[in-house]
């Protein structure tokens, strides 16, 4: 299925938000944090992955998605929670550590949980995928609608999670979808060194499940693919695995110096960044001019602008806070 | 009296948690149980015996040898509504899936401010005595109680393995139900009497939480849980008939734990030997001792532990009941500590 | 590469000792056990699984290996220790928990230890394959000869492990074979509601690797499958992973009451004993005739009748060796 | 004076650890690295710099993100004669791959009657303090010690750091080696000056399971590991000004641990503050004070512990901080004790 103008200009619209969120949290993460840079301090302390030039995965599947749809996201999940439609104010109030936070401050960038949109995202690599075939699990049993997404890392497909859910998912033929946000690395490592095949999406035949691969980071690809991928599941014909070449346009995680990265690489991907590439399209297929580009733009960074005031507006937890919700 | 007796409903342990089970599952839609052997064959240890006849493959699953998956995927299914009860065949597995375990399971709750609950039990067999050898044998209960976020319960009897479990099916959190192999009533695992007790017919709920004066002293208070329960109940025999009053306490639940209780009976009889069939450090012996010396409370002598020693459990048979905690250690401990 | 020969007698003959000793394992087993049976009581406590019917993996694939090739093996180990060329008396007195065992007792059956012909085995599944992915690291880096396999079931490649594994192996072009045993089931659970695809020889694609299967419990056809990856593995041009159709003839343990096998599947399974099938073989092929089975049963039985005497002789362990070397 | 300052040679616990590992690579061709990020990087934590230069890809080697392959492979590299040294990036992580070390790495010496050590080194960094939740800040060296057949060391310094590491990798048995990210010297982490000290450009060992005095006291002992240790000198400093002598412990190894050193000094000062980071409940602080318990030392007043909750770890700042242990826990609970 091919993206219609409307669903081509949310999808430029989310990565946007997406962006300018990322480049906002960038800004604010260095503050207290020169000229020593030290993790802990700062109006956002702790580690920082941002999703920089990722925004095609989290669009190009979200769009197809509803707030009853469940999503499931990594380490890296700021661009899937703002496509998913997480509450963005209390998301960055949660990102600052702040007591009106999604989670009250105890969970953090890595910790994003939003039951309004069946949103959550953990720390662990692959940890993601149970819980999503679970949820796949529960709707198939109790015939709700609704399907599952759990997005992970090229990394993570070698971690053994992946493997024994994805052929959970295959033999219970649950109503969920895999998606690999492949930009080569896991921290320094490549892909190339740590993965036995070229491409993921040829795993899925270990599982007897349809695998697909979208390459140039491409969210119409992606959106037609993923199209395709979940009305299967949400048909009950079950799972599919999607792999989608992306570029991680920032370091693994705020402070890294990218070193490991070969000469060019950097300027290379920046060069393909997806959101620039989004503009010609919409500019080319939907008449998109200076007027809508203009509104679009500032109706993004007003929304972020916003959140991110909310954030630093809003108070810190009491101490003693830390103590409840172990047990509810 | 053959009034009452007619009135006994005496059953095992493993028959105990499948009525549990079921009687919850026939109320509650939610309720589903998942895990390796479950189905038919009705779970190795016999706690899931009958549900799949009655419930169906939907509601009573065999899994693939995936305990990572089914456990992560219990959590997903907890957090969107369901009641999963799942099975880890054997505790000493908990190496292959503890992620999904202690930083999921436990931890979501907290991680999402208390707005995804995680309303599930994950049921595990514990203990030795029998020569399954190291990687089969071992209770791992303080490795659980240590890491935050999850409920744990250990019965010693049936009537409170099916409150706990219909407690721990309706608790709001994950709740990690262990059970104690040579305390199931499987013939092929020997059987101990003293698990096998009156089970009411109706459903009821023993209280997480709350340890329970298994039989009343003054001299000595002996603190046990699961196999450490009866020990001490045999070892009460024996000091009895040397004329002394040993109290025993059953923790039933080592999250929450009820320091009160503990503290109360030690409190009155002024002595204290904690029985513990996991290993010696590091773990529940010396939390409970732990807890009584911290409070100052005053005893005639220092505390004592008959515990498993930090050893992985040897297969032969003289060498694994060596090793294991028995009443006459426990009856050796107070005559030490009262020489 | 096809059996000569003398290497079809050695696969038979080791074939019958592994069974007679499984036999003669099973009566001993239940001494002490009845009426009531309980695991805890007799000269063989605990959990005990027999191999019966799954000797053609054991002796197909340790015909090409010597002491010095490393192989782990699973739970159900006494067919692959007797083909490896373990200690059989010392592993004897082992299962039987004597001082003079492998381990002095402190193993048991599914911990069978022999340094001398580098052979092990654990309890829990699928955990050998690292340790076989080691070993060939091992060899690797040192550049020594010798390749290591690993045994596991066909429910263990359900099992994180396996995919990590594998992977690893593959990425790393390690001298090491994976060889399942495929005898269709995991204790009551079947190959076909555990596994997402009909054979796991597909799954080995997902990792860059050959992959093979070997059907009919057919221990020649095992030999020449088992030969090739072997060579390839010595030649260093990596792992394969071997798949073979393999009946288990017993219960998952012994006190499996085997309710959950389709009516029929014991007798058919048992029609198509690859014990008499090889004799055929060799009675066809080599010329084997009634002196010859005379000779190398009562061999075999010899051997066997002796080992058990030696753990039946043997003094148990003092209590108090079982605080002997946790730490060495 | 200006004599010694020249010789003194102050590192980081991550290049102590590093040069530990190079110094062990060069003498003994057995020895190499695995884990992720180890190669070019270096280390997340800084404690392979400089390897992968110097001995090559083949000898410092990284691994996809699959916990469960690469430590299980390093027990079969052990047991083949090799000795790897691997990291497990933050001991959070366990989840994943426990099975590989508890059952198989810790087991397998018993297992073959020791004719197969697994002579290992398992490095893992701990701790928190600086906001990277609950899934990478937590210390579990509780959870390693709980479980037989694996050495747990934990340094505070530097100069303990490079001797622990020698002696892990000269040590025939595994040993679960964790360095606290706080104490680290990585700039980001912020720096505690008093894990950088002096370091003997030789190669030396510091013997497991030894505790050492680290500042000498009379009226209290505090006992700790790793971060505990600073904040118990910290306090130390704060008592004496107020005229309180207090002695200091670095317990330096969990496993084996050195209970002799805890009494001796106990029963010197007759009070007891054990400080740990990993949390309350099953864990360190319940076994130090049992062991003091147990013997019958004789305390002027009940035990106290400063350890951290029974919670996970909350990401916002004024959370975390408020339920780490430090230096003023210290004191106060030095003060209640005595008044
Ligand atoms: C089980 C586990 N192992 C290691 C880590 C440390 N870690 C965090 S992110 C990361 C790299 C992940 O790579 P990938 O899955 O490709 O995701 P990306 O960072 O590229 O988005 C690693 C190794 C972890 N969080 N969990
Ligand atoms: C991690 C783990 N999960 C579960 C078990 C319990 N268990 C022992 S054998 C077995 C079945 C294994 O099936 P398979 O791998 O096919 O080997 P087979 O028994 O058929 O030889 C199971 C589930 C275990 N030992 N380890
Ligand atoms: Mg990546
Ligand atoms: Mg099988």
């Amino acid at each position: 299925m091919k993206p219609n103008k409307a669903q081509k200009i949310w999808m430029y619209e989310h990565m946007l938000v997406s962006r300018y969120f990322e480049e906002s949290i960038e800004k604010i993460y260095m503050e207290g944090k020169s000229p020593a840079f030290n993790m802990a301090n700062g109006p956002i302390p702790g580690e920082m992955h941002l999703s920089n030039g990722q925004e095609p995965c989290a669009v190009g599947v979200c769009a197809h998605l509803t707030a009853e749809d469940v999503v499931t996201s990594t380490h890296r999940p700021h661009h899937v929670a703002i496509a998913k439609g997480v509450d963005l104010d209390r998301m960055t109030a949660e990102i600052f550590g702040k007591k009106t936070g999604l989670s009250g401050g105890r969970g953090g960038h890595m910790h994003i949980f939003d039951a309004a949109v069946n949103f959550s995202c953990s720390g662990i690599i692959a940890e993601g995928m149970g819980p999503a075939a679970g949820a796949a699990l529960s709707r198939q049993l109790q015939g709700k609608t609704g399907v599952a997404v759990a997005f992970l890392g090229d990394g993570a497909v070698n971690q053994g999670a992946f493997h024994e859910v994805m052929n959970l998912a295959a033999v219970w033929k649950l109503p969920v979808v895999f998606v690999v946000e492949d930009n080569g690395w896991g921290i320094s490592v490549s892909k190339s060194d740590s993965t036995a095949v070229e491409h993921n999406d040829t795993r899925a035949a270990a599982y007897g499940m349809p695998g697909y691969r979208v390459i140039n980071n491409d969210p119409v690809a992606v959106f037609e693919v993923a199209g395709n991928a979940i009305a299967r599941a949400r048909a009950g014909e079950g799972p599919s695995l999607i792999e989608i070449e992306t570029y991680r346009l920032a370091g693994h995680f705020m402070g890294d110096a990218e070193g490991y990265r070969p000469d060019g690489e950097k300027d290379a991907l920046h060069s393909k960044d997806p959101i620039p590439a989004m503009k010609r399209l919409l500019v080319a297929e939907c008449g998109w001019g200076d007027s809508e580009e203009l509104e679009i733009t500032t109706k993004a960074h007003f929304r972020v602008d916003q959140a991110i005031q909310f954030a630093r507006d809003s108070a810190y937890p009491e101490p003693e806070e830390a103590l409840d919700k172990v047990f509810v | 009296m053959s009034d009452v007796a007619q009135k006994e409903r005496k059953l095992t342990i493993a028959r105990a948690m499948a009525e549990a089970v079921s009687q919850e599952m026939r109320t509650d839609e939610r309720v589903f149980v998942m895990g390796e052997d479950v189905g038919p064959l009705g779970g190795v240890f016999g706690n899931t015996r009958g549900l799949f006849d009655e419930f169906g493959a939907s509601r009573v699953r065999d899994t693939p040898i995936s305990e990572t998956a089914f456990i992560g995927a219990a959590v997903g299914a907890a957090a969107d509504g369901m009641r999963p009860v799942v099975e880890l065949m054997f505790v000493d597995f908990f190496g292959v899936c503890m992620d999904a375990i202690y930083n999921l399971a436990a931890k979501n709750s907290y991680f999402s401010g208390g707005h995804v609950p995680v309303p599930m039990v994950l049921m595990t067999s514990t203990g030795g005595g029998y020569s399954d050898a190291g990687q089969h044998s071992q209770c791992l209960h303080g490795t659980f109680a240590h890491l935050p976020g999850m409920k744990v319960v250990a019965p010693s009897n049936a009537y409170d393995a099916k409150g706990l479990m219909i407690a721990a099916i309706r608790d709001q959190n994950p709740v990690v139900f262990m059970f104690h192999k040579a305390l199931q009533g499987m013939g092929w695992l020997g059987t101990e009497k003293g698990a096998i007790n009156h089970v009411p017919e109706e459903a009821y709920t023993v209280e997480i939480g709350k340890a329970k004066v298994v039989r009343e002293g003054k001299d000595v208070t002996v603190v046990g849980i699961t196999s450490g329960v009866h020990h001490g109940l045999k070892a009460a025999d024996i000091l009895a008939e040397k004329g002394v009053s040993a109290e025993v306490l059953d923790l039933r639940s080592l999250v929450p734990l009820d320091r009160e209780s503990i503290l109360r009976s030690v409190a009155k009889t002024g002595r204290l030997i904690v029985v513990d069939e996991d290993y010696h450090s590091y773990g529940m012996s010396g939390e409970i001792i732990a807890t009584v010396a911290e409070q100052g409370v005053k005893l005639h002598c220092a505390p004592q532990r008959v515990a498993y020693p930090d050893i992985p459990i040897p297969f032969s048979r003289p060498m694994e009941q060596w090793a294991l905690p028995n009443a006459e250690k426990i009856v050796n401990s107070y005559e030490l500590m009262t020489r």
